[in-house]
């Protein structure tokens, strides 16, 4: 695939072209990374694209508006998303509630509360932000990777440690195999998923934070359907959606190959958008065929 | 070779969310695939990151100009650096962005959105004068928080707010589509029990799809209801010459070949000016029979 | 420890009725429906009032009904595909498809004969069965997990349906087709039957069949309903046939409402009220347990929340924390462990104020 | 042995209700260190229910648990791990999808002293240690839900001794285990006996608790019958304390001598097989037949049953359904020749467990009539209740979810699923996997009671004594390979001698 943009287009096998990938899916991969917990519980989180937009407009309200510093702000902002993500585990596990709905109710709720805070979207000019957001990280040969990048990679190695050298994270697992069964294991199941949602939540935030490095600006609507996306990462990066099973590594590949679809897009420069739509679709089905048979194989 | 003397132009695009958009789409691909010019078009789908990826792409593609219809005000300083890094200038279309510094752009073609909506209050005025108050004004605004909403709000209540007659009694979005209009027009009619004077529509769908609602409720669009919307679609214009819209006032799409010229002085580094307003004006339901047939759109 | 409950002041048998009835899986769906019904009712005095204007009901409920109609039909698709542990996000996609194709077969003619109209169903039906078989085949055949397969059609979906109303928003002006959406027979929306015959005809095949008790099987547990013989490729296939079908009778309701197809915002977000729905009406989104009339005033529901936030006048930045506090109230309400826990909480004081 | 000797767990007067039903009333049990003590009693008795309640899988309704003495009242099973209790529950309650040694040390794993981390090598060794104690020498990292239900039921055992408790619990531990593997079992159990520990046992082997046990305790319908000292309860006696009744267990039915050749064929199959899984492999059953299948744990059989039933797709071979040739793509295309199958994995692919006791029952009937011909209402009670009566189906009614039945009576109500259908031929696996004593007399005199009136059976069992009792003709698996057929009635000792390969 990557082989075909590179015959079919001019520039597409430059190396930042690749890391661009990462530069601009940075976002998309921290947020990937906590739904990926998520999933392997067999859940689902559809708040986090909502949660990144809250966190843009409440750092950019408070760095601009209430003249706090940065800092500051993004530690309270990753608070609050670990706690909304915790908030929204317990009414999960304490009350019996479907995540899917509780989540979809969390989603309106950022959002709204975004729009409530600033209806209209934040420049940031904060000199500390911008110096941030146009640091250029050298990787060799003239290349370079935002800070969100690094942050985005880090974030993976973590999550992939997390999934699999800690306890917590095989907990994780085996709620996803059987729930029953975990807890006559003895695991401490209730407390791992209410925690599994705080991780989601925090990496929503932390993935706000990114975002607004990335866009210098705080607005409700960023970051729209951006939990599909994810999901999708998650999914394609092979982790079944009824839990159990997959990688937190997949799930890089799973952003990577969003990536690579939109970056196959934007390089084509001759698609209408209608003709956009139909070929993102063609793309995400091949992808998907070729996992399909990459698994049989195995 | 002849390829070499083309102005490669990148031109990114919101997506197609209206008519209006395809309208506008429509106009500047002519225009740009005209002799001279090469054109790479690419949609973002509604959303930003999409078009930052876009423009990387045509940063790194190399293009000679970039255009492209912001999806936001704000968060384009990164990009618009590196594409004046690499030295493309950059025009913007239909919306303006917030930077810090103007240098990022060359020049800005479009509308006014906070001026569409201060057209509209003052068609109202005209149309309401010597009529006693009060007037019940309902508003159906665009999607929450787009920039149009938020300006055409702005404008309209500028020049409303100062004249007591009038009084904004229902304010709700209808995410600029026409079911979304009729349902919540629906709702206005029921909350209100039919007693409204006035409808201030962000767009001509909302507008047509109220009308609707108006007609199902037993009431006259047009009449017992006068209703000003924006955009100048030709739906808007089906529905004035029928007598169930007042007026429209005019956001044209249509500014493609004066895209072009822009495009091809600010490639040949010629002075432009800083922001081009595109002509664009109010029409009412008396002109609606001649101007229909010359609608594009 | 004492065990025994002590029964002995009312019969018995009033309080097993009372129990039955908590138990009936419709019970807290519909309680939480009338409760917003009527809290809308106190708010609003003239909201649940209705009308008799020319020739047919008027007022909020029937707005509340027409409304919902669409929602209701894909929520009853969607019930199915639940059922089956699936799941199909393209619904909105195949809606925006089936009201373009339905428009687009009608084209400009303005005719008033009545073939267009059956055409232009045809063309939107079949439409729709074609993109509930990739889907089932991808999910079935292919073996691809069903929020990718239908993420496929869902994204493409909605630029096939650009492709074919080349961006514009088709209007419809043929006075026939507008009956499916906004007539009225005996004085109710046309739409309402349109609802009714869906549910009856699905409800008959599920109850009145083995169907059922396949689907039932499938969601349970898969592998033992694939050893006991049931064809589950088949069925799961058919359930998404079904779903997409409902999602493109829901197309021309919604199309023919507001006499014109808009490719890009037609049922655009509609996947999610829709597996809201079904959620609040009792069916469990692991598969297995549904209930279609759950689903049904799931959906109802959903449009009372909406509606209320329309008639209450809720400034359009608070839309979304309004209805997420409502969502929130509304599931909490219908959870037994929240009851059970507020009762223990109202248990708990009572004994401190009486010590 | 003095009863005087300290006493480790003690409960008292434990009841529980599951709604209408009373699982268990006013029972006592007493756990003594360096004992090994038997819970007896029929299928749906409440030896489960008592160990969930001693677990703190479930809150007795009244009574009191003691360990050494002082109270204790575990709300979750990790209370009860700590409080030294290990247990091994009676379906495989482990997680398929995580490897065996992560199975194994799930919820105690050892930590990297410098970052906290698991320290996977050890994991590993250890867990090798652990199977190997009990012969078992299989790839530790291959995801448990890869491995035969005998292969998983060894692992939860393993991970029950790997934990240092004081008193090991184990809820039919041996249902799908083959004499060597229960053998292994039993030696360690005796190990662990001699270590002081406290062990309670279920079995539905009488033969199996007087190998090991020191008491038995016998329930009956959710009471206490009483504690014995097994050494001075003779079998008679153990089984009419279970059956609540005098019962000379019923004259063992027989097998009803080789099939004459004029008999149709029901199946025929020729060079049937699967790289990898089966070798080609000749097999025939005619009419009113019933055909044994032995073999070793993981010898092909299941293999075998798979194939004849369409579930796994043959590669090789010829498959003739009463002289029809024929290709099964699905389980489906045999139900309707007419074929049934008795799965050995009961949980995951014999019952539907939040279906109810009648809809199990039917699911097959219905799946071969295909979905317009329902079976009315009034019909399928008619069906349900016939066969619950039939094979003594312990449920409070048919409305009842299977999932809430007991293990025993889950397994019934599986093979009323498939003797639901009528049956040409019919293939039992592992079919009386943990359904108690009288009941499985009284079940395959159902089925030979249909293999005299017509009908076919393939026999799969890994109770050798079994099929050399039952079965007219008895084919032996070896190496996933058929090593050969005996005539029915040989004896015992010639089978186990071809199962061996001798
Ligand atoms: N969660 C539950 N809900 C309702 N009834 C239950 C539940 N658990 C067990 N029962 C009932 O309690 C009774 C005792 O079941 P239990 O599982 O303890 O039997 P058992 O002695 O272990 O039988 P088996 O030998 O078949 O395993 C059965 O009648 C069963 O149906
Ligand atoms: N002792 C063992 N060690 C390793 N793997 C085994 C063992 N026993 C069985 N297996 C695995 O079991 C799988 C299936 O064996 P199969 O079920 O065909 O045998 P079987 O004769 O039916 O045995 P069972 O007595 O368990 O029914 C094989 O893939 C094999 O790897
Ligand atoms: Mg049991
Ligand atoms: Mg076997």
């Amino acid at each position: 695939m990557v082989g075909a943009g590179g015959i079919l287009y001019d520039g597409f096998l430059s190396p930042q072209v690749f890391l661009n990938l990462l530069v601009d899916n940075a976002f998309l991969c921290i947020v990937a990374v906590g739904m990926t917990f998520v999933i392997l519980s067999g859940g689902i989180d559809l708040s986090v694209g909502a949660v990144v937009a809250f966190s843009t407009v409440l750092l950019a309200q408070l760095v601009q508006r209430h003249g706090w510093h940065p800092l500051v702000a993004i530690a309270l902002v990753l608070a609050l998303g670990a706690g909304f993500g915790a908030l929204m585990g317990v009414l999960i596990r304490r009350f019996r509630l479907q995540p899917f709905v509780v989540t979809l109710a969390g989603m309106f709720m950022a959002r709204g509360l975004a729009t409530l805070i600033s209806v209209d979207s934040i420049d940031i000019d904060h000199p500390f932000m911008t110096s941030v957001a146009y640091l250029r990280i050298p990787v060799g040969g003239g290349n370079t990777l935002s800070v969100g990048a690094v942050i985005a990679l880090l974030a993976v190695a973590a999550g992939a440690l997390l999934a699999a050298t800690t306890r917590f994270g095989r907990t994780v697992y085996a709620i996803g195999g059987n729930e029953t069964a975990a807890r006559l294991m003895g695991l401490p199941v209730d407390a791992a998923a209410i925690k599994v949602y705080a991780l989601s939540g925090f990496c929503a935030a932390l993935a706000g934070v990114v975002y607004t490095f990335y866009m210098l600006s705080g607005y409700s609507q960023h970051a729209a359907g951006l939990e599909l996306d994810a999901i999708a990462a998650v999914v394609i990066g092979g982790t079944l959606l009824s839990g159990g099973s997959g990688y937190v590594a997949g799930t890089l590949a799973g952003v990577l190959v969003l990536g690579v679809i939109q970056t196959l897009i934007s390089f084509d420069g001759e698609l209408s958008s209608w003709w956009t739509r139909i070929a993102i679709g063609a793309l995400l089905l091949v992808f998907c065929l070729l996992q399909q048979l990459f698994w049989r194989k195995r | 070779d002849r390829q070499a003397d083309r102005i490669t132009v990148g031109f990114s695009q919101v997506g197609a969310e209206s008519e209006w958009r395809t309208a506008n789409t429509a106009s500047v691909r002519a225009a740009l695939e005209a002799p001279g010019f090469n054109l790479k078009f690419s949609d973002a789908q509604q959303k930003q990151e999409n078009q930052i990826k876009a423009l990387r792409s045509f940063i790194a593609q190399r293009v000679d100009v970039i255009a492209f219809s912001p999806v936001v005000e704000s968060g384009w300083e990164t990009v618009l650096r590196e594409a004046k890094a690499a030295r493309i200038p950059v025009v913007l279309t239909d919306r303006a962005v917030k930077v810090s510094d103007d240098s990022l752009y060359a020049t800005f073609i479009g509308s006014d959105f906070v001026e569409e909506g201060r057209k509209a209050a003052r068609w109202l005025l005209q149309d309401s004068e010597g009529k006693p108050g009060p007037m019940r004004v309902v508003e159906l605004q665009g999607t929450v928080g787009s920039a149009p909403a938020i300006d055409r709000m702005k404008g309209f209540h500028e020049i409303i707010d100062a004249d007591p007659r009038f009084r904004i009694v229902r304010s709700q979005s209808g995410d600029f589509t026409r079911a979304k209009g009729k349902e919540v027009m629906e709702a206005f009619l029921k909350a209100e029990d039919g007693k409204i004077d006035v409808l201030f529509a962000h767009n001509d769908d909302m507008a047509i799809g109220a009308i609707q609602a108006i007609e199902e409720a037993g009431l006259k669009p047009g009449q017992d209801i006068r209703i000003v919307s924006i955009d100048g679609v030709r739906g808007a214009f089906e529905a004035m010459k029928a007598g169930k819209l007042n007026a429209t006032v005019e956001c044209n799409p249509l500014f493609g070949p004066r895209l072009a010229e822009l495009v091809r002085d600010v490639h040949a580094g010629k002075p432009v000016p800083k922001r081009v307003v595109v002509e664009e004006g109010v029409f009412v339901a008396s002109q609606a029979a001649a101007e229909l047939p010359k609608r594009k759109y | 420890m004492e065990t025994t409950r002590p029964h002995t002041s009312p019969p018995p048998s009033r309080w097993e009725r009372v129990r039955a009835w908590l138990a009936w899986p419709l019970f807290w769906p519909l309680l939480t429906l009338a409760l917003l019904l009527l809290g809308n009712g106190l708010l609003n005095p003239g909201f649940l009032s209705l009308q008799w204007r020319d020739g047919h009901l008027y007022g909020n409920l029937v707005d509340i009904a027409n409304r919902a109609a669409p929602l209701a039909l894909v929520s009853l698709g969607m019930t199915l595909v639940i059922a089956i542990r699936g799941l199909d996000i393209s619904v909105g996609a195949v809606l925006a498809i089936s009201a373009t194709a339905a428009a687009w077969t009608i084209g400009p003619q303005q005719g008033d004969g009545l073939v267009p109209l059956f055409l232009a169903i045809a063309a939107a039906l079949a439409i729709g069965a074609l993109c509930g078989l990739w889907n089932g085949v991808l999910v079935a055949t292919v073996g691809m997990q069903p929020i990718v397969a239908t993420l496929i059609l869902m994204v493409a979906g909605r630029g096939i349906a650009q492709l074919l109303s080349g961006g514009q928003v088709l209007t419809i002006y043929y006075p026939p087709y507008a009956f499916l959406g906004k007539g009225f027979l005996l004085g109710v929306p046309f739409s309402l039957f349109v609802v009714a015959c869906a549910f009856v005809s699905l409800q008959g095949l599920l109850r009145r069949t083995a169907l059922g008790l396949f689907v039932r099987s499938i969601g349970h547990n898969p592998l033992a309903a694939h050893v006991a013989g049931v064809r589950a490729r088949a069925i799961t296939i058919a359930a998404y046939v079904t779903c997409a079908l409902t999602a493109s009778v829901a197309g021309l309701l919604v199309s023919s409402n507001v006499s014109s197809a808009d490719a890009n915002n037609a049922g655009l977000l509609l996947e999610l009220d829709a597996i809201l729905a079904v959620a609040l009406g009792g069916t469990a989104l692991g598969g297995g347990r549904f209930h279609l009339a759950g689903s049904l005033v799931g959906a109802l529901i959903i449009q009372t929340l909406t509606t209320t936030i329309y008639a209450v006048g809720v400034p359009p930045q608070v839309n979304m924390v309004v209805k997420a506090l409502l969502v929130f109230a509304v599931m909490l309400l219908q959870s037994p462990e929240f009851r059970a826990w507020v009762r223990t909480l109202t248990a708990f004081h009572g004994r401190e104020r009486q010590s | 042995m003095p009863s005087t000797s300290p006493v480790v767990l003690e409960a008292r007067g434990l009841g529980k209700r599951f709604g209408a039903t009373k699982a268990l009333d006013r029972v006592d049990l007493v756990l003594r260190p360096g004992e090994v003590h038997a819970l007896m009693g029929q299928n749906g008795a409440g030896k489960s229910t008592l160990i969930k309640l001693l677990t703190g899988v479930e809150r007795p309704d009244q009574g009191e648990l003691r360990i050494d003495g002082r109270p204790i009242a575990p709300e979750s099973p990790l209370q009860a791990q700590r409080a030294g209790i290990s247990t091994v529950y009676q379906e495989v309650n482990l997680c398929p999808n995580l490897s065996v040694a992560e199975n194994l040390y799930a919820g105690r794993y050892p930590r990297r002293r410098l970052l906290g981390t698991i320290d996977w090598a050890l994991v590993r060794r250890g867990a090798r240690e652990l199977l190997r104690q009990l012969h078992l020498d299989i790839d530790v990292d291959a995801p448990l839900g890869s491995f035969p239900v005998a292969i998983q039921q060894m692992v939860a055992i393993a991970r029950a001794l790997g934990v240092s408790a004081r008193v090991l619990i184990l809820d039919e531990p041996t249902s799908s285990l083959d004499e060597s593997e229960v053998r292994e079992l039993f030696r360690i159990l005796a190990q662990l006996r001699e270590r002081g520990m406290a062990i309670l046992f279920v079995t539905h082997f009488l033969d199996q608790v007087y190998a090991v046990s020191d008491r038995i305790t016998v329930l009956r319908n959710g009471r206490l019958v009483g504690e014995y000292v097994a050494a001075e309860l003779p079998q008679p006696a153990l089984v009419s304390a279970m059956v609540g009744r005098e019962v000379r267990l019923a004259e063992p039915v027989e097998a009803a001598g080789p099939a004459r050749a004029d008999v149709p064929l029901v199946l025929d199959a020729q060079g049937l097989g699967l790289r990898g899984k089966l070798h080609p492999t000749d097999l025939q059953i005619h009419r009113g037949e019933m055909l044994g299948l032995g073999g070793l744990l993981g010898s092909g059989r299941t293999e075998l049953a798979r194939l004849l039933f369409g579930l796994d797709r043959a590669k090789q071979g010829r498959l003739r359904i009463e002289s029809e040739e024929v290709a099964l793509h699905h389980p489906a295309d045999a139900v309707r020749l007419g074929l049934a199958m008795c799965p050995e994995e009961r949980k995951t692919e014999g019952i539907v467990a939040d279906l109810s006791v009648r809809e199990n029952i039917v699911l097959a009937l219905q799946a071969r009539l295909g979905w317009q011909r329902f079976l009315s209402r009034a019909k399928q009670d008619e069906l349900a209740r016939r066969l619950i009566e039939a094979l003594d189906i312990k449920a409070a009614d048919i409305e009842t979810p299977v999932g809430l039945l007991s293990g025993g009576n889950q397994q019934k109500v599986v093979l009323a699923r498939w003797l639901a259908t009528d049956p040409k031929l019919l293939i039992l696996d592992e079919p009386t996997r943990g359904i108690d004593i009288a009941a499985k007399q009284n079940l395959m005199a159902e089925v030979v009671r249909r293999a005299r009136e017509g009908m076919a059976v393939l026999f799969i069992s890994a109770e050798v004594e079994e099929l050399a009792r039952l079965c007219d003709r008895i084919a032996v698996m070896r190496g996933r390979g058929k090593a050969g057929e005996l005539p029915g009635g040989c004896g015992e000792p010639r089978v186990l001698a071809m199962i061996a390969g001798d």
